[in-house]
């Protein structure tokens, strides 16, 4: 395998890696804050297809992106009602989600656009561009660095640039602020919050609507970034992908970023070397299309050993029985 | 009154089912018919949707896709005054259905070519969305196509995945097109619902030429789009409709010569087709009509001539 | 006369159909220690969760300091100058000291300048009460004695002028209670007010200025502590005479049943915790084992109950038992008539979920006599259960309700209850009386005796001093992995075994 | 010593919950500019209002009862199964492998060897994730998402290269013989004078459901076992003081997990399709897991559930087939349903214990 090859896998790797890490970061907000959430798949869902209406409806992508956010909050808002008000079950409520927004994004699709459930095309500046770095055309000569530089880190949407800028942030806030720390506090033992007079009900509503806001990136990522529009079900599981990744990296910021890029990784080796012939004998495709999932699972098993959740995670907070 | 079983992908799927719509449509809107319709959520609902359509006095009953095939068998001779339309279905033993066959592999046969001879890196690309017989059917035509007008042709071929996910994913055919192109394809060919939609995208954005399927797709992209295999599902289910009760029966195989199968050209592909280009393909499409080219196709004996799935 | 500190004016709670405080009203004067005792689900860490703003009363007032003060949620109580060491510590695990003290009361959005400022108070304050501890170690690498540090500390950090300690005593070494009482006493010195509950009437007269009794619900009486007894507040309690001391007959004990010879345990985490103790308990006698929590007690326990694996030889009337692999699980101790009560009735000897019947079946779920072909015989368990909860008098006497709608004296009598009526050889017992009113501490004192009585072995796991001295024939004092000596009961006093607990060897063992 | 009387919680909350969620659905059609009544009378009238209707609700609750039973097992030992899809779909593999490759005299003979292999087969697909919990602590959520995956290309793979008749379109297996067709509810039926349709695919698998219920309910709350799976889902700690090995209970909860997804395969492979087909599980795994929730893990709680369930599809079916609402509708009053009555009950529950308390507190 040449370098430019790897510098191709590693480029689609971070490609597919980013609506992966802005859910899984999403997650790994509101699951710290003891809010389990499977609903990121129909957050995402959702935004994708607000993002792709009103940047089509507008021709602005930055308005679209807003909408998508909105969206995706507002499924957040219904799903803190349940777990975090009502004290639902946050397993039934993200399943709800999921469904929800399967639903509702087709039929609002097909009752806007009549175009089967999809958006329009989206051009020029109703979609997210790559973003060329200084030099980038220049230095893509050079040997080595050049193509590193100029294939690989530059040349991708503003939005990748967000989402692995996420990474630090997510672990600043987590671990360096008041709201952090009282974010960590209160998925491990909300009563120890709660007797410290600080408000629960606020914090994991905050964590849950940030949840919101990455989720909707992500969404607004897949669909006006990396594609021009939206498909019906275009999150294609992407947010149960990064559900475990997000159990993968044990909760943690830099943990997580590696785990999406771990998973981009396999995903774009086993679609770059489908149908590979090993000295006559054919891998056949499925095998190939199940190679992440195998690994996966390999590594999990071989160097990954028990991931503890939040302690407080997925329970509601009751005082009183 | 007809009636239209769409199959498992839905009406929207950008593909063939859309495509029957779209000649419903047409009907409905020329004649000012009406017709009912459902759009399958599961397995069961085939056989379901059959009686409930037949007994509802329904007639034809037309529905999409070789998955009907097994359900029409045990409905059809319960209801022997309905008739029923079969698309992609040939080899039932029923005399009140309408088998409606596509030579995809001639039209499939004729964008190869194309594509071929579009192409400047010697390397032509094919995206599937699952790797079930169709699929493979659509990408050997392709590839004998692609290899009849240069033989030292490389074919890259790629399936999206093994869940009904793999027909809805755009961001993957995105990145398997962009996989392709690394390895030095310049024009591609997709046969995957939604995820062409990716495909086709990810082609216009990388400068790149690609090939729709089923519907005329030269429009999306207009410049980028090299051609559509088209596959007129819409005029079977158009005819089916306008014939009404009184449709014919028995197996229709539509391919090159009844223009159930064929390439598009308009003005949003015109120039990317010069006129050796097309006097070639109108060649070979008259060569096949004529029977003297045989295109072979997949599932005479689950195997593919020119590519290895 | 001063203003109160704390007046509470007809409070009233209700958990659903259970009410929790009726109409209650208290006075407690600025400077003083207020004592309230009661029996298990009498209210008292009700009533205290009101005035800190956790729970909200469904009536009445609290005045704080003459002026009447809305206490909705902690953060109020807080400003109040209130502070509240709960029963269960309310701290992260995972999170430092120091972290579990800012939480809350930080300044400023950035962590860094809050703890450093923290970090320096807390050296203040350490130095002004002697309330030493790390502040960079995690809650879940020290020993609850310093948890509770925390907990106070986390209250004098917030300026608290007034402090709740709710059963603070339950789960310190005799040590650590009196520094206890002496950081206390100090505190009140400096004028703040201090609410102290607990089950021990010798902490009462010894600590307080007055003391409140409540009995379901209600406050039934406020005395000075001077110009009460032990004996009274028994009464005023339980509505009846209770025995404060256990009244038992010299032992007579026979022949060995339990052998144990070089026992080693290392933990999860590699640490050797118990290394190479020797130990026999013989039949008909109650050996107790003394020591501050965390010198490998637990661990000991765990082993002959099956939990944990170990190295070494025991035998069991004269015949070895396996200490790892699959012999060696509770299933096959409980085979060998070893019963077990185990330190952490509600994480370990019950099933919180469960309801009582089941519980009573937890860990003899396989015994014959539960059995019905493939079924399990639900109606022998109920049965069986019916008749543990009337002679243990578990209240309310009702097999139905789940383990954890039971107070925690109640859920100790069920867990007593299965294990003493298996009639084991051996019974095992950690922290029996540990939070249980003395009513039932007596009851269950009794129950352990009279099993002795009909020639059983026991070993006794407890932090009480008073409790191991009150219970053991005989008394092995363990530390550090160790045992430091064994003595007899009225040959030693609380000074040695204090000292061989800290680990300063006594003459010859 | 409850809030509330029981009948208020087992079928006032959830009527409401119910209520409150057609309301929302009717909004929801109104939106798109259809007539409420109209598409409720539709979906009630087609999934209840008939044998032919019952027929199909019947059907589809019967796959929904296994795949809600296998999580609801998972569930009480704490163990979240997610893995229904890719279990339930090598139950079907097997089925499909008994049924094609030996030749039975008696269809009641071929559906033991059937259901045997369907649940040999998701028991298998559950035994790696199980192992990988119990012994190495991978955690079974994500290694369940993946086996299904695996499952669906492996799935792939057989029937496009293996199993495939030669020369058929169909990435599926040829027909079973006649000889293994289950009598479908018309036909048991028949007999002792009840005429029910001929068309439904309901089947004798539906009673194997009902059995399965009854198992279940006996294992969890009846059997040594159950008692160990519900002790050590409670509290791990609790379960290694009783002498509960938690490898041990890990290990066969989720055989028992992956068997009874698997034997879904009996209902949708053997009983309707009569072969295997590409997807035949069609989300069903998912479906189970709402079900299991919302059943809150009770066999008769899940039963209810899968029948409410299999109404929303068939009444589902109905409304597409009768008028022009799209699919994609009914997914959204599955979630609302699944929404109302499993993630917001408690915004019922709250004012009517309220409500019942002061009723008790006048009358007492
Ligand atoms: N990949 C990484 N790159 C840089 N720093 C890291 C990385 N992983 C962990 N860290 C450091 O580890 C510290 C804590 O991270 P980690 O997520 O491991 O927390 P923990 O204390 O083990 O558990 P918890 O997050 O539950 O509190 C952070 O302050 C961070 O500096
Ligand atoms: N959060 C709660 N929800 C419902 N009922 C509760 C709750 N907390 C306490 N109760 C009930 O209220 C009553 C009083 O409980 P409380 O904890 O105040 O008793 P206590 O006097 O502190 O007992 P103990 O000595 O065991 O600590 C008990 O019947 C208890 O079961
Ligand atoms: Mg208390
Ligand atoms: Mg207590």
């Amino acid at each position: 395998m040449d370098f430019l090859t790897l510098i191709q896998i590693f480029d689609s790797t971070i490609r597919l890696a980013t609506p992966l890490l802005l859910a899984c970061l999403a997650g790994l907000y509101s699951e710290r804050a003891g809010i389990f959430d499977i609903g990121l798949e129909g957050k995402m869902l959702m935004s994708a297809f607000f993002s792709a209406a009103v940047a089509a409806v507008t021709g602005s992508v930055w308005l679209g992106l807003l909408a998508g956010i909105a969206s995706s909050l507002l499924l957040a808002g219904l799903h803190g009602l349940a777990s975090i008000t009502f004290r639902g079950n946050q397993l039934i409520s993200g399943v709800a989600i999921n469904f929800l927004a399967a639903g509702m994004t087709v039929l609002i699709a097909q009752d806007w656009f009549q175009q089967g459930g999809r958006t329009p095309s989206l051009f020029g500046g109703a979609r997210f561009e790559p973003i060329d770095w200084p030099f980038a055309e220049a230095l893509s000569g050079v040997p080595v660095v050049g193509p590193i530089y100029s294939e690989l880190l530059s040349g991708h949407s503003v939005l990748v640039y967000i989402a692995f800028l996420a990474v630090p942030a997510t672990w600043w806030v987590l671990y360096r602020t008041r709201f952090g720390l009282r974010l960590r506090a209160v998925g491990e033992n909300p009563a120890a919050v709660d007797t410290a007079g600080v408000s629960v009900v606020g914090l994991r509503y905050a964590a849950v609507a940030i949840c919101g806001v990455l989720c909707g990136i992500a969404g607004a990522y897949l669909a006006t970034a990396l594609q021009a529009g939206f498909v019906k079900d275009m999150t294609a599981g992407r947010g149960f992908i990064a559900l475990a990744a997000l159990i993968f990296a044990k909760w943690r910021p830099w943990h997580a970023m590696w785990a999406c890029l771990l998973f981009g990784l396999l995903q774009a080796v086993a679609l770059r070397f489908q149908n590979i012939d090993l000295g006559g004998v054919v891998i056949p495709v499925q095998a190939m299309d199940a190679l992440p999932y195998i690994l996966t699972v390999v590594i999990l098993a071989g160097f990954v050993g028990k991931a503890i959740p939040p302690k407080a995670g997925g329970e509601p907070y009751v005082k009183e029985r | 009154e007809p009636a239209l079983i769409f199959d498992l992908g839905g009406k929207f799927d950008k593909s063939f089912n859309e495509a029957a719509h779209n000649g419903a449509q047409r009907w409905a809107n020329e004649t000012g018919g009406t017709y009912r319709e459902i759009e399958l959520q599961s397995e069961a609902q085939r056989e379901q949707a059959l009686r409930r359509f037949a007994e509802a006095g329904a007639n034809p009953v037309i529905t999409m896709g070789f998955a009907m095939a097994d359900p029409l068998s045990a409905v059809a001779p319960d209801y022997p005054d309905t008739k029923f339309v079969a698309v992609d279905v040939t080899w039932l033993d029923a005399p009140n259905v309408r088998q409606i066959g596509f030579a995809e592999h001639e039209g499939s046969y004729l964008v190869g070519m194309l594509a071929a001879m579009a192409s400047k890196t010697g390397t032509v690309g094919f995206i599937g969305g699952m790797d079930i017989p169709l699929i493979r059917h659509f990408g050997c035509g392709y590839a004998q196509g692609a290899k009849a007008v240069n033989p030292d042709i490389k074919i890259v071929a790629n399936m999206t995945g093994t869940t009904p996910a793999a027909w809805n994913d755009p961001v993957k055919g995105s990145e398997l097109t962009k996989a392709q192109i690394s390895q030095g394809a310049d024009v591609i060919y997709a046969a995957a619902g939604g995820t062409g939609v990716g495909v086709l995208q990810t082609a216009a954005d990388e400068g790149i030429l690609s090939i729709g399927v089923d519907s005329n797709q030269n429009h999306l992209h207009p410049g980028k789009v090299l051609t559509s295999m088209l596959k007129r599902v819409d005029v079977a289910v158009y005819d089916a409709m306008k014939a009404g009760e009184n449709l014919e029966t028995g197996v229709f195989t539509l391919g090159l010569a009844e223009d159930g199968v064929g390439y598009a050209l308009d003005e949003h592909n015109a120039p990317l087709i010069t006129d050796e280009m097309k006097a070639a393909v109108d060649e070979a499409r008259q060569k096949i009509i004529d029977g003297e080219l045989e295109v072979v196709s997949y599932y005479e004996n689950d195997s593919c001539p020119a590519l290895q799935f | 006369m001063t203003v109160p500190a704390i007046e509470l004016k007809g409070i009233s709670k209700s958990f659903g159909p259970v009410q929790a405080n009726k109409n209650i009203s208290i006075s407690v004067a600025p400077g003083t220690i207020h004592g309230i005792i009661g029996e298990n689900g009498a209210g008292k860490s009700t009533l205290m969760s009101i005035l800190y703003g956790f729970y909200k009363a469904d009536a009445g007032e609290i005045w704080i300091n003459g002026e009447k003060t809305e206490i909705p949620d902690s953060q109020a109580a807080i400003a109040a100058g209130i502070g509240m060491v709960f029963q269960h510590f309310k701290l992260v695990e995972n999170f430092t000291v120091l972290e579990n003290i800012v939480l809350g009361a930080e300044d400023g959005g950035l962590l860094a300048p809050s703890l450093a400022k923290a970090r320096k108070e807390l050296e203040d304050l350490e130095e002004e009460y002697e309330l030493f501890v790390d502040p960079d170690k995690r809650i879940d690498e020290i020993g609850v004695g310093m948890q509770q540090r925390v907990e106070i500390l986390k209250a004098l950090y917030r300026k608290a002028e007034i402090l709740i300690l709710d059963e603070p005593t339950g789960v310190l070494t005799p040590a650590e209670a009196d520094q206890l009482f002496r950081i206390l006493h100090r505190l009140k010195e400096e004028g703040k007010t201090i609410i102290l509950i607990t089950h021990k009437l010798r902490e009462i007269m010894e600590a307080t200025d007055t003391v409140s009794v409540m009995r379901r619900g209600e406050m039934t009486a406020t005395v000075k502590t001077s110009e009460t007894s032990p004996e009274q507040l028994a009464e005023l309690m339980v509505g009846r005479k209770v025995l404060l001391r256990v009244d038992k007959a010299p032992a007579k004990p026979g022949k060995p049943i339990l052998e144990i010879e070089n026992l080693r345990v290392t933990d999860e985490a590699g640490v050797e915790r118990v290394k190479g103790i020797d130990l026999t308990v013989r039949a008909g006698e109650i050996v107790g084992i003394a020591g501050v929590a965390g010198n490998g007690q637990s661990e000991l326990l765990e082993v002959l109950g099956g939990m944990r694996p170990a190295t070494g030889s025991i035998r069991l009337n004269g015949e070895s038992l396996p200490l790892s692999g699959p012999g060696a699980d509770g299933q096959a101790r409980r085979a060998r008539h070893i019963a077990h009560v185990p330190e952490d009735r509600q994480r370990e000897g019950l099933i919180m979920e469960f309801h009582a019947w089941e519980n009573v079946a937890f860990g003899y779920h396989r015994d014959p006599a539960y059995q019905r072909g493939i079924f399990m015989d639900n109606a022998a368990l109920r049965a069986d259960t019916e008749r543990k909860i009337e002679k243990f008098d578990v209240r309310p006497a009702d097999a139905w309700l789940a383990a954890k709608n039971f107070s925690g004296g109640n859920q100790q009598k069920i867990v007593v209850a299965r294990e003493i009526e298996r009639n084991p050889d051996l019974l095992l017992v950690g922290q029996p009386t540990r939070g249980v009113d003395i009513g039932a501490i007596e009851f269950i004192h009794k129950q352990i005796v009279a099993l002795r009585d009909q020639g059983k072995a026991i070993l006794l796991v407890s932090v009480e001093l008073e409790e191991i001295f009150s219970l053991s024939d005989r008394i092995a004092v363990m530390f550090d992995g160790h045992i430091m000596g064994e003595r007899l009961p009225h040959e030693t006093d609380e000074r040695e075994l204090g000292l061989l607990m800290a680990g300063v060897a006594g003459e010859a063992a | 010593m409850d809030k509330m009387p029981k009948w208020a919680d087992v079928v006032l909350i959830p009527l409401i919950s119910l209520i409150l969620a057609a309301i929302l659905s009717a909004l929801v059609i109104l939106g798109i500019g259809e007539d409420p009544v109209a598409a409720v009378k539709l979906m009630v009238s087609g999934a209840l209002g008939s044998t032919y209707g019952w027929g199909y609700t019947l059907y589809y609750a019967t796959n929904f009862v296994f795949t809600g039973l296998a999580v609801a097992v998972a569930f009480h030992a704490r163990l979240f199964n997610i893995g229904g899809e890719g279990q339930a779909m090598l139950g079907g593999l097997g089925v499909a492998m008994v049924c094609l490759y030996v030749p039975w005299p008696h269809w009641s003979i071929a559906l033991l060897a059937a259901m045997a292999a369907a649940m040999v087969f998701g028991a298998a697909w559950a035994a790696i994730p199980a192992y990988l919990q119990a012994k190495r602590g991978s955690h079974i959520v994500i290694t369940t998402i993946m086996f299904n995956f695996i499952a669906a290309a492996f799935l792939n793979y057989m029937l496009v290269n293996v199993m495939r008749p030669e020369g058929s379109m169909d990435p599926a297996t040829e027909r079973f013989p006649e000889a293994v067709h289950l009598p479908t509810l018309h036909e048991l039926l028949a007999p002792i004078g009840i005429s029910f349709s001929k068309a439904a695919p309901a089947n004798v698998s539906f009673l194997v459901a009902i059995l399965a219920c009854f198992v279940v309910w006996a294992l969890i709350w009846r059997t040594r076992l159950g008692y160990e799976i519900r002790a050590y889902g409670h509290s791990e700690t609790g379960a290694l003081y009783a002498g509960i090995s938690p490898v041990r209970i890990t290990i066969v909860t989720m055989l028992i997990s992956g068997a009874l997804a698997g034997l879904m395969a009996i209902n949708n492979v053997m009983g309707e399709a009569e072969r295997l087909v590409l997807n035949s599980t069609e989300g069903a795994g998912f479906i189970g897991i709402a079900v299991a929730l919302m059943g809150r893990s009770h066999p008769f709680g899940v039963f209810l559930a899968a029948l409410l369930f299999g109404f929303l599809y068939q009444g589902g079916a109905e409304l597409a087939l009768w008028t022009s609402i799209p699919r994609e509708l009914i997914v959204v009053i599955q979630a609302l349903v699944i929404l109302f009555t499993g993630a917001l009950d408690n915004m019922v529950r709250m004012p009517l214990e309220k409500l019942f308390l002061s009723l008790r507190k006048g009358s007492a």
